[in-house]
């Protein structure tokens, strides 16, 4: 399963948009197109878009993690944006849906930014 | 439209498995690993959601093998066996690589913010029974089960 | 919306292979071959249409297996083992039934139309060598083998 | 894969509706529903709705090919709708798209019936 990872700018940041399966398999692609982000610095806020996401391992978790302190680093936000059901589920089974900023869709995620 | 009739296939179920699938310990596979659960789940009469956990738990284990028993190294084999009796459900992974200590494999403390040990938490969430047997030739077997909701059709 | 830039998933294509899959010879389990086989054939990099030709014929060639080799008796086993070199694609399916006889195993005259035959012609569709080798102590190995594509990137 | 299957009546006979893959193991359930639609006669037509198969192998053909020389037994006529990629590429490599009549969807099979 490829992974698709596709980085956008937007006014106050970068949105990383990625579609198929992030596990063991994908998820060093996903980390190092958040890398690069990191890299850049100077952004108010990463939104990350996993509507195209429909599998998730502890592996994602773990990036999405990772990315959550580089986020905290830098000053900037991070916002995840349209969690499938299967995603969403992964996310209740690790504690952990209340310790990301969680929004419907890229719009309301971009609100106040 | 005056008749409306559903009908499902009727399958006899019999008791003949297992299925078994051999792929190279390399991450690649863990989507074949996946797919190959997925008809199977749902045959057996899982609803999607316990479908999904049995899905990712087997995944968790897998990776496990790929990190901790073969250290990363890709060239090696991972051979799943999926049983059922009548009242469970029993997944089993076999590798030939370092052997799993038991006393070591724990769930993260969730209050503990850090990516990693996820795995074994995702493992027990899905399944009842989680046994390491390190009393192999060499590497070590994993046992999962999980048992069957009894519906009285 | 400055930069747009898609990434595909790298992976070194390792030649670590092959995958194998035992199933009981019921026809449930022809999804689950269909299954696994999916993600192997897209990871080869064939397209969606070679890909369903190749999962079609090897379902066909399972189902005669079933129907031929066993006669229908569900409790005997399939053995699926896939793997690429540089050039070809090599499904091989593993019985231990009736021996196959290749002089008779023969697509049907497209110009009759009529139910049945279609199995060997779907399967000579999908690979560019089909071999049934019944010198083995017991059932038929069949080899079916596709030439890849060669894209210079 | 378990196979649904839901027959309906319209003015000029059955439609059937087939949902999932249509293999060696599920056609065999396509072929009793068929039998009872046969069984029941005295209708001018069948309509068998394909959309929700998104795979068929040697025996769905055949239990197709089966119900078309029912229907001229009986006089009736087989309309097969809306068939996916897939199935259409079946019907190809097996060179029956022009033996049967397909139509793009149940408003088009119906006319003229
Ligand atoms: N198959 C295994 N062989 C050896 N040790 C293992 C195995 N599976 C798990 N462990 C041990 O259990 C710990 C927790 O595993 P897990 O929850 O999957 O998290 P992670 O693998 O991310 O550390 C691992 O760090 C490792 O020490
Ligand atoms: N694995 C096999 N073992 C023995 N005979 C076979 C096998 N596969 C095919 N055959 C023979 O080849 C014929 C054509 O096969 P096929 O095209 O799949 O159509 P069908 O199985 O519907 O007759 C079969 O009728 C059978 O006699």
């Amino acid at each position: 399963m490829k992974v698709e990872i596709t980085t956008q700018k937007f006014g106050a940041g970068s949105i990383l948009l990625i579609k198929g399966d992030v596990d063991m398999n994908s998820s060093p692609d996903v980390r190092s197109s958040l890398d690069e982000i990191f890299k850049q610095g100077g952004a108010k806020a990463l939104l990350i878009n996993l509507s195209g996401v429909r599998y998730m391992d502890s592996s994602g978790i773990a990036t999405l993690v990772e990315a959550m302190q580089n986020c905290m680093k830098q000053g900037m936000k991070l916002r995840l944006v349209e969690l499938s059901p299967p995603v969403r589920d992964v996310f209740e089974l690790a504690r952990l849906s209340s310790i990301f900023e969680i929004f419907a869709n890229t719009g309301e995620a971009q609100a106040g930014l | 439209m005056a008749e409306d009739r559903r009908r499902k296939t009727d399958m006899t179920r019999n008791e003949t498995g297992p299925v078994t699938l051999i792929v190279p310990s390399h991450p690649k596979y863990l989507y074949v690993v996946r797919s190959a659960l997925y008809p199977i789940l749902t045959d057996a009469g899982f609803g999607r959601k316990d479908a999904r956990r049995i899905i990712l738990a087997v995944d968790e284990a897998c990776s496990n093998i790929i990190k901790h028993a073969y250290e990363g190294d890709p060239t090696k084999s991972i051979t799943m066996t999926v049983a059922e009796d009548a009242d469970r459900f029993i997944v089993r992974l076999r590798d030939y690589g370092k052997k799993a200590d038991p006393a070591k494999i724990a769930p993260r403390d969730l209050a503990n913010i850090r990516p990693g040990g996820l795995g074994t938490l995702f493992i027990g969430a899905a399944f009842d029974t989680v046994t390491y047997d390190t009393n192999q030739e060499q590497g070590t077997l994993l046992t999962l089960e999980k048992k069957k909701q009894r519906v009285n059709v």
